[in-house]
């Protein structure tokens, strides 16, 4: 898989680990109690896992150490979109 | 059809013309009472055991494409029962000793060998580690043994003992893991299902479900609805497709795993070896390939195949520790998508939809768990009660932390 | 190693400071340094800075007053003793590179680029320090497995160590 | 011999000389071990898998099904290695496989007399009685029969390489179209790569008699080579197979760089694995001819027709001397034509077909042999060599016609593999009779007979136009010679005598699949798994379609309505060996050696792995019976004196930036922003599941500037972490950080007068008493005279300590000069494995606790945890099972018999209770032999594990046979108070 980083360039998915889908913000804890805990475990654990496009964050580790956002298709490996991931998670 | 030594001879006598099919391709029925969604070993053992031992019989199982098609068809083969947490001893035990009465139980050679399991450990803490694990085991009345360094080279001489990068200590052996004949599995829960009253239907793909008031009451299919009071689902890596399908998320990523296969030679290795500092894990099937993997392509996937990167790490922890592999051949390099779950350990139980169970997150390592995981799970739709050798696999210990992690690796399904 | 000497390489020593520009710094840092925040090299006043990430450079060889005043725009770290770098060249310098740089090297393709990347399992920072002359960056304790890969890698080649000028 | 006097690509004066099954024989460069086999009137080859029986040559490439055989000796024997794509060298030695004793007498063919009930299936309906037969009996004779060569099982001796490649357009295959497509792209300037599995390039132009620009193909295909070597743009990689594709236009391919060397050139890989980044692909790898079920297809002399010409024209050898032909295609006819014109006997042409190009038959009929048109070969006469063939042509009676070899042209399978590795699927041809590809994956293009075009001239024109659409330009396509190419499906003979195969390698033969169909197995897939039926090592290349087709016709298919199993990489068989490359043995992974390595090496340390690097265990001394004693008088020795030890493996950032205490405040569980300019603090960070992830000290050493400790195993994932949550959680911060692991040698020095130890080096402007450096003091400071060093406070053993760092080129000259000089002090080394006897005794928390599932209450840490700020992992361990009361806890343990050694992995039980996992009160962590205790001592996590302090439990170990009474007690063995710190 070649995965085109915004700063590198083209590279080997080799150089990259992933972590998994993009799960949204994180949450804002209030008073630490059940709400929370359900917030947090639907962040933490719950994944729409989508068969088609989804979102994953890939940790350029072997090559700027930026995390990235990329858009492939789960069904062909297609790679759509990359993008820092800066913010993404964002509250 | 019983197999029997006369039956056999008598067919070969007359020309193998009067063999029957070993399973009906049913046609599918506007209602059941079960419908199991997913022909692969899990799907088709429930409805087994739903027939054999709950005495049910109205039941189709429902696959989309021919039945083993997922990875009960592309597996490794490997069956064992040396875990650690005491959440999943006992259903993998519990499949222990059903593959060893299989055969027997269902008139059909699965060729459960077992030739032992033994995993290689590099370092001290890695043995105590193993040892921990080893403990556990035998605490639950699972056998293990540790062995020293002097007994891995007994049990398998042809390792890589003195010019290793991280040198073999020992190994934690369980002699009665192995392997199974996969597809064999598949047909023989088939024909013990079909002959049983089953329906076994192929070609039919689940791509909805009808609700009344809240329960399921059947499945939306290629083939129209089918109407079901209970609905099971078995579908491994498409667990997410379905659950989202029901209106619910799923501690779930589903990744590639990759497995290869050699070119038949005369037997060259005992049972089936893993490398302990390193992603690499090998046995010889009864074809004489040698059947060998290692770790998830982590990223996700539905498409059953992978890339080279994990290829070559595979078989670089191959000839770390068996460099009599190095002229070995790969024959042929396939995949299966994988459910790996937040814990790494699987799931059964109840789905957040009345009517609806769910049987799945079985990472890497669900084959070996086939018979028990349908055990267990038709007594949980039978009974709407869990069985005691699964009760921890909850659905909700992620909310509550009851978490079952092996290796503690933590809430990232690929690690596991 | 091997006969003939396709491949010479020497280790060369350099001053290497990390430099991090602050939050929202990147221009103006990059102004005032000359650098490209890309994976290229540049610099000015004799400075090579190698572009390792968004905002993040290595600066070889930076003299005192070029990091003089930089407090907030970057933050800096020294990283002269975390790499060893070595350089080769000669005629089969790409086809020995090629057994493990995981990059076009391509004359055409491969000219100011810095690629940080992976080489036989060891991270590498690669540049070109002349024309047809690679530099490689790997981390220190990297340093005696990455020597002996690049001895299996050019040794059909025959290869020659130069010592430090 | 079988050679014809003149002709061929071969080079006869350079013979070979080489040994098949012990004889020698003699052939010449050019040939492959089946053509100098051939030429040797070597016939019978090998025994086949199941029923044993004698097999010969079938193809003349890597499509062979029969001719497996052990090539080399010893440590290099390749076992089910094809003879036909072994390139002849002198020496070689290769032997039959799958025979006892011998490949002419066999005394496993009573298989082919049990063959009844060796059919579809057998193994899972017998072998059950009696059961307990099965793991004694039954299973080691099946697997003992299995499986066709043996390995060698000793390390493979020769090495391996992988290797990078990019370019723009890559082409598999050298025939007329893969040379047309690498000329029309390279002449366009194009980055071409040409890989080609044959060691000469051409493809079937080698092995033909056509005409191409009026010149013979094969000179054709030598000036085109010429031409495409003369571009410096385009590169030439003969015996190079492409096998495999991956996502994003990679590509693998195996280059057999030695293979056709007895052993390879000296600092020469045996093979190299090539991973191929190309703009573009054109697959132009030519068809598979395809066998016909009929009795006896098997019998050694039975052959492709188009292999026949290969060994006929491009190795200048007679397959036979009275040869007959059985074909559907018109290519079988052009065998015929060949076999005349080199004075070959020509004994039937048999075709299947009623209509055959009239001037086919008439060339046939001119060179004397007979013509069976509508007919078909029905059964084979011969056991280890083709003596006759019996024809019908009204498939009842038959008639007989002697020869010594029989070619069969059933059709042609198009080399498609390499298009679906990506998933694509073929479609059916009606106009060819063959599945050719449908779909492609971006990028690839197919071109030639790979494509369904199996004209000469339609190669060529296919072979140019795929180069030019893959970025070339428009070239001229040279005029070819017409070419007949007509065919009709045909796949089997009804009513034949004897065994029919439909997978020559795995002796799969139709009545196997008539059977499967017949047991419900309906599917392509199920009969493919079920019968095995293209599972062997040539993929059914040749014959498993035919096997399908005989299933699609007894379901009452078409071809299209069926997908014929899914080709998988790698194309070709690979070596594991090649996809390891270098990365083997010790090289299997980098090795990371810090700074002090050579110094400790010098003073005799013993090293063990903790991940990629290598850390001093312990330093044995002349006279020390085990490792126990070694290790004992270290840390006895730092308790009582000071030890040094190298640390410079733990995980080390720096860590700038104006929200640097902020951002530190997020990731670990207490506060970092109120931590004083100059003093380190010990932190504990969770993952975002409340777990712990990591811990370590970190100090501030400056305003705006951290310097951060992990843990050795955990450096990468923290590092990350801290990336993941800058970066993606709080790109707000101005942080910046940076690994300098690397950049500082770390060493500890403990003990009471660790202190006077460094005082040896410490530059004298540096006061570190106790009053002006206290415990948890942090700083810069110089060392040797104007050396940038950091010194730190901190402790791991419970004595007064400090960690020293200095710029990595220093590490070395350090630690000789603090040895030098503080030697009066009593300044000893010590290894790994006393730093844990030292921590253990102080109840510190390592890798074994930091096992990814404590939390930090587990650990006795909770109250570290603050509750005035969020950071990660506060709200999730929270969670019920994360608070519950009797989790397992961090407590201490010693034999209540002091004199047992206790083991990690030991499970705890309350005595008199049974033993059972609803009993387990928890396990053992760590142990040590602790030498200030002079017994041994363990940490553990234990149900309420600080409440217990003086209770025994069974430490039960059965994995050890061990089991006895433990007391719980306080995880700090050794001055609970901490004086020791604070001197
Ligand atoms: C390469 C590889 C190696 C492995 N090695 C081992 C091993 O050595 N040991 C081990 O214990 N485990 C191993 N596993 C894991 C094991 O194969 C699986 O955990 C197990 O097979 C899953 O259960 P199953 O057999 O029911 O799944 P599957 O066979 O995948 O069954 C699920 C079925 O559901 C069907 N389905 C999906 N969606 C629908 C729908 N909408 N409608 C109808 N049907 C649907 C699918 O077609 C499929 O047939 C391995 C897996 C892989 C991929
Ligand atoms: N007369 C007929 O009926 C008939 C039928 C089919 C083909 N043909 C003839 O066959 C020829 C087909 O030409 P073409 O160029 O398509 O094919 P080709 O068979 O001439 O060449 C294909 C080449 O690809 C190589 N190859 C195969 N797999 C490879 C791989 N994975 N990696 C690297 N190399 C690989 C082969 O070794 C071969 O040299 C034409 O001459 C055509 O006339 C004739
Ligand atoms: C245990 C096991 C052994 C296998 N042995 C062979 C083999 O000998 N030959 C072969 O061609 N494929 C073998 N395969 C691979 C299958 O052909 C096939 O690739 C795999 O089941 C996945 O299916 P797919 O490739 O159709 O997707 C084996 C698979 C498994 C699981
Ligand atoms: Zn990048």
């Amino acid at each position: 898989m070649r995965i085109t980083c915004p700063y590198c360039g083209e590279r080997d998915s080799e150089e990259f680990s992933v972590q998994g889908e993009v799960a949204g913000p994180r949450p804002r804890p209030s008073d630490y109690g059940d709400a929370d805990v359900k917030a947090f475990h639907a962040y933490v654990h719950l994944r729409a896992n989508d068969f088609g496009l989804t979102r994953e964050y890939w940790y350029h580790g072997n090559g700027c150490r930026r995390w990235l956002e990329v858009s492939r298709d789960t069904r062909n490996h297609a790679i759509l979109g990359v993008a820092m991931a800066s913010g993404a998670g964002r509250r | 059809m019983r197999y029997s030594a006369y039956n056999l001879v008598a067919q070969a006598l007359r020309c193998n013309r009067h063999w029957k099919p070993l399973w009906r391709d049913a046609a599918p029925r506007p209602a059941y009472d079960i419908v199991i969604v997913g022909g692969g070993g899990h799907g088709l053992a429930t409805a087994y055991y739903l027939a054999k031992e709950h005495g049910l019989s109205n039941i189709a199982v429902i696959e989309r494409s021919w039945i083993g098609s997922g990875n009960a068809g592309r597996n490794t083969t490997i069956i064992r029962s040396n875990y650690r947490e005491p959440g999943n001893i006992p259903l993998y035990e519990l499949s222990m000793k059903l593959w060893e009465g299989l055969e027997q139980e269902l008139n059909y050679n699965v060729m459960v060998s077992q030739r032992g399991v033994c995993n290689l450990f590099h370092s001290d803490a890695q043995r105590d580690a193993y040892a921990r694990r080893g403990n556990m085991m035998r605490i639950h009345g699972v056998d293990a043994e540790l062995l020293d360094e002097a007994a891995v080279r007994r049990h398998a001489p042809f390792l890589d003992f003195d010019n290793a990068r991280f040198p073999i200590r020992g190994g934690l052996l369980q002699k009665r893991g192995g392997t199974a004949r996969h597809d064999a599995v598949v047909w023989g829960y088939a024909r013990g299902a079909s002959d049983l009253g089953v329906d076994i239907i192929q070609n039919c793909e689940v791509t909805g479900f009808t609700l009344t008031a809240g329960r399921i009451t059947g499945v939306e299919t290629t083939r129209g609805v089918i109407a079901a009071k209970k609905v099971g689902l078995a579908v491994a890596g498409n667990s997410s497709r379905l659950a989202a399908m029901a209106g619910f998320r799923l501690p779930i990523e589903t990744c590639v795993l990759q497995a290869m296969v050699t070119e038949g030679i005369k037997p060259l290795i005992p049972g089936v070896i893993t490398f302990g500092a390193g992603h690499f894990y090998i046995s010889q099937s009864d074809k004489g390939g040698l059947v060998f993997g290692g770790d998830i392509d982590s990223y996700k996937s539905y498409a059953q195949r992978g890339n080279l990167p994990v290829i070559e790490d595979v078989c670089e922890g191959g000839m770390a520790i068996m460099p009599m592999l190095g002229r070995l051949r790969v024959l042929r390099q396939w995949a299966g998508n994988v459910d790996m779950t937040m814990d790494g350990s699987p799931i059964i139980d109840r789905a957040p939809v009345d009517g609806l169970y769910f049987n799945g997150g079985w990472c890497y390592g669900g084959f070996k768990a086939t018979p028990a995981s349908g055990f267990t799970f038709a007594h949980l739709i039978a009974r709407d009660m869990p069985h005691a050798s699964a009760a921890a696999l909850r659905l909700d210990r992620f909310s509550t932390g009851h978490v079952i992690d092996e290796n503690g690796q933590g809430a990232q399904a690929n690690l596991h | 190693m091997g006969s003939g000497s396709g491949v010479r390489a020497r280790l060369s020593a350099r001053a290497i400071v990390a430099v991090l520009a602050r939050k929202g710094q990147e221009e103006v840092l990059a102004a005032r340094l000359g650098l490209l925040d890309a994976p290229k090299r540049s610099g000015r006043d004799g400075v090579t800075a190698l572009g390792i990430g968004p905002g993040r450079w290595l600066l070889l060889d930076p003299s005192a007053d070029q990091l003089a005043g930089l407090t907030d725009l970057a933050s800096l770290s020294d990283q002269s003793d975390g790499y060893a770098v070595f350089e080769v060249w000669g005629p089969s310098v790409r086809a020995a590179l090629a057994k493990g740089v995981p990059l076009d090297l391509h004359p055409a393709v491969f000219t100011d680029s810095v690629a940080v990347t992976v080489i036989a399992h060891i991270g590498a920072i690669v540049w070109q320090s002349a024309a047809d002359r690679f530099a490689i960056a790997v981390f220190r304790s990297y340093a005696g497995s990455f020597w002996h890969w690049l001895c299996a890698s050019a040794a059909e080649f025959g290869l020659t160590v130069e010592e430090q000028p | 011999m079988s050679r014809l006097a003149e002709g061929g690509l071969i080079e006869r004066r350079k013979a070979l000389q080489f040994r098949f099954d012990g004889r020698t024989y003699r052939g010449f460069s050019g040939d492959t071990l089946a053509s100098a086999l051939l030429a040797n009137d070597v016939v019978l080859v090998g025994r086949s898998f199941k029923y044993h029986r004698p097999r010969g040559i079938f193809t003349a490439g890597s499509d062979e099904p029969n001719a497996l055989v052990e090539l080399r000796r010893g440590a290099r024997r390749e076992p089910n290695t094809k003879a036909t794509t072994v390139e002849l060298f002198d020496g070689l030695e290769a032997w039959s496989q799958n025979r006892f004793p011998s490949r002419a007498f066999d005394l496993l063919s009573v298989n082919n007399l049990l063959s009844p009930f060796l059919t579809a299936g057998f193994y899972y309906k017998s072998f059950m009685w009696p059961s307990s037969w099965w793991e004694k009996v039954y299973e080691p004779w099946i697997r003992r029969a299995a499986g066709l060569g043996r390995a060698s099982g000793e390390a493979d001796p020769d090495t391996y390489e992988k290797a990078h490649a990019f370019c723009d357009v890559l082409v598999a295959g050298s025939g007329p179209a893969g040379l047309m497509a690498a000329l029309s792209a390279g002449r366009a300037g194009a980055r071409v790569i040409l890989c080609e599995e044959d060691f000469l390039f051409g493809g079937r132009l080698l092995s033909e008699t056509y005409a191409i620009a009026d010149r013979p193909a094969a000179n054709w295909a030598m000036n085109a080579v010429a031409e495409l070597r003369s571009l410096s743009n385009v590169r030439l990689m003969p015996r190079t197979s492409l096998v495999a594709v991956y996502d994003g236009n990679g590509y693998a391919a195996l280059e057999r760089v030695g293979d056709h060397l007895a052993i390879p050139a000296s600092h020469q890989p045996r093979q190299r694995l090539w991973k191929i980044v190309a703009g573009r692909a054109v697959i132009a790898t030519g068809c598979h001819e395809r066998l016909i079920a009929f009795g006896g297809n098997d019998v050694p002399g039975v052959m492709q027709a188009s292999a026949i010409r290969t060994f006929l024209n491009r190795h200048a050898v007679v397959p036979g001397r009275s040869v007959s032909l059985f074909t559907a295609t018109d290519n079988g006819w052009r065998t015929a034509a060949d076999l005349a014109r080199a004075g070959i006997g020509v004994a039937a042409v048999v075709d299947s077909r009623r209509h055959v190009n009239p001037a086919l038959v008439a060339a046939a009929r001119r060179t004397g042999a007979r013509v069976f048109l509508d007919a078909q070969v029905v059964g084979v006469r011969g056991g280890k060599r083709v003596r006759s063939v019996e024809i019908s042509t009204d498939g009842h009676n038959a008639l007989t016609v002697p020869c010594d070899a029989l070619g069969v042209s059933g059709g042609f399978n198009p080399a498609l593999g390499l298009t679906s590795h990506l998933g694509a699927r073929p479609r059916w041809s009606d106009a060819v009779s063959a599945y050719v590809p449908d779909a492609l994956p971006p990028g690839m293009d197919v071109a030639g007979a790979a494509r369904g075009i199996f004209s000469l001239s339609g190669c060529l024109a296919d072979g140019a136009r795929a180069g030019a659409e893959a970025g070339g330009r428009r070239t001229e396509v040279p005029v070819a010679e017409g070419e007949c190419s007509d065919l009709e499906p045909f796949w089997r003979t009804k009513r034949s005598r004897g065994k029919a195969f439909v997978d020559l390698q795995n002796d799969v033969t139709e009545g196997d699949v008539i059977q499967a169909a017949r047991e419900g197995f309906i599917s392509g897939e199920h009969l493919k798994r079920y019968t095995t039926l293209g599972m062997a090592t040539d993929q059914g290349k040749t014959g498993a379609i035919v096997g399908q087709m005989v299933l699609t016709a007894l379901t009452g298919r078409a071809p299209e309505d069926v997908a014929p199993p899914i080709a998988r990489p790698p194309a070709v068989p690979v070596a594991i060996g090649a996809y390891a490359g270098l990365h083997r043995g010790r090289d299997f992974r980098p090795t990371r050696l810090t700074a002090g390595h050579a110094w400790a090496v010098e003073r005799g340390a013993t090293f063990t792995e903790t991940g990629q690097w290598l850390r001093a265990q312990w330093f044995a001394r002349e006279g020390e019976k085990d490792w126990l004693e070694t290790v004992s008088r270290e840390a006895a020795h730092v308790r009582a004196a000071a030890g040094i030890c190298d640390v410079s493996t733990l995980g080390k950032i720096d860590i700038q930036g104006r929200d640097a205490g902020i951002f530190l405040d997020r990731i670990y569980i207490n506060s970092f922003s109120t931590l004083p300019v100059g003093k380190a603090r010990y932190g504990v960070m969770l993952r975002e599941d409340g777990f712990v992830m990591d811990d370590g000290t970190t100090s501030r050493l400056g305003e705006d500037r951290y310097f951060m400790t992990t843990t050795t195993a955990n450096a990468g994932r923290v590092m990350q972490h801290l990336e993941f949550c800058h970066q993606v959680l709080w790109p707000e911060l101005d942080v910046q950080m940076i690994s300098v692991t690397e950049q500082w040698a770390q060493y500890a020095v403990a003990g009471p007068r660790s202190r006077d130890a460094l005082r040896k080096v410490v530059d004298r402007a540096f006061d570190i008493s106790d009053a002006a450096f206290p415990y948890m003091a942090a700083a810069g400071i110089t060392v040797c005279g104007g050396i940038e060093a950091r010194l730190f406070r901190i402790s791991f053993s419970g004595e007064l300590a400090y960690e020293l760092a200095v710029p990595a080129r220093y590490g070395d000259a350090l630690i000789r000069r603090v040895m030098d000089t503080a030697a009066d002090t009593g300044l000893a080394p010590y290894g790994t494995e006393a730093l844990s006897v030292l921590r253990i005794e102080k109840g510190h928390p390592a890798g074994n606790e930091l096992n990814g599932q404590t939390t930090a209450h587990d650990l006795g840490l909770g109250r570290l945890m603050s509750s005035k700020k969020d950071f990660i992992g506060r709200v999730l361990a929270g969670r019920q099972a994360l608070t519950a009361p009797d989790r397992p806890s961090l407590a201490g343990f010693k034999p209540v018999e002091r004199g047992k050694r206790m083991r990690g992995g030991a499970h705890f039980f309350v005595p008199g209770i049974r033993i059972e996992p609803d009993h387990v009160e928890g396990h053992m962590t760590s142990v040590c032999f602790s030498p200030a205790l002079g017994h041994w001592i363990g940490l553990g996590l234990l149900k309420r594990g600080p409440e217990r302090i003086g209770e025994h439990l069974r430490a039960y170990d059965p994995v050890r046979d061990e089991d006895f009474l433990v007391e719980v007690c306080s995880p700090i063995f050794v001055d609970p108070e901490g004086a020791r710190l604070r001197v």
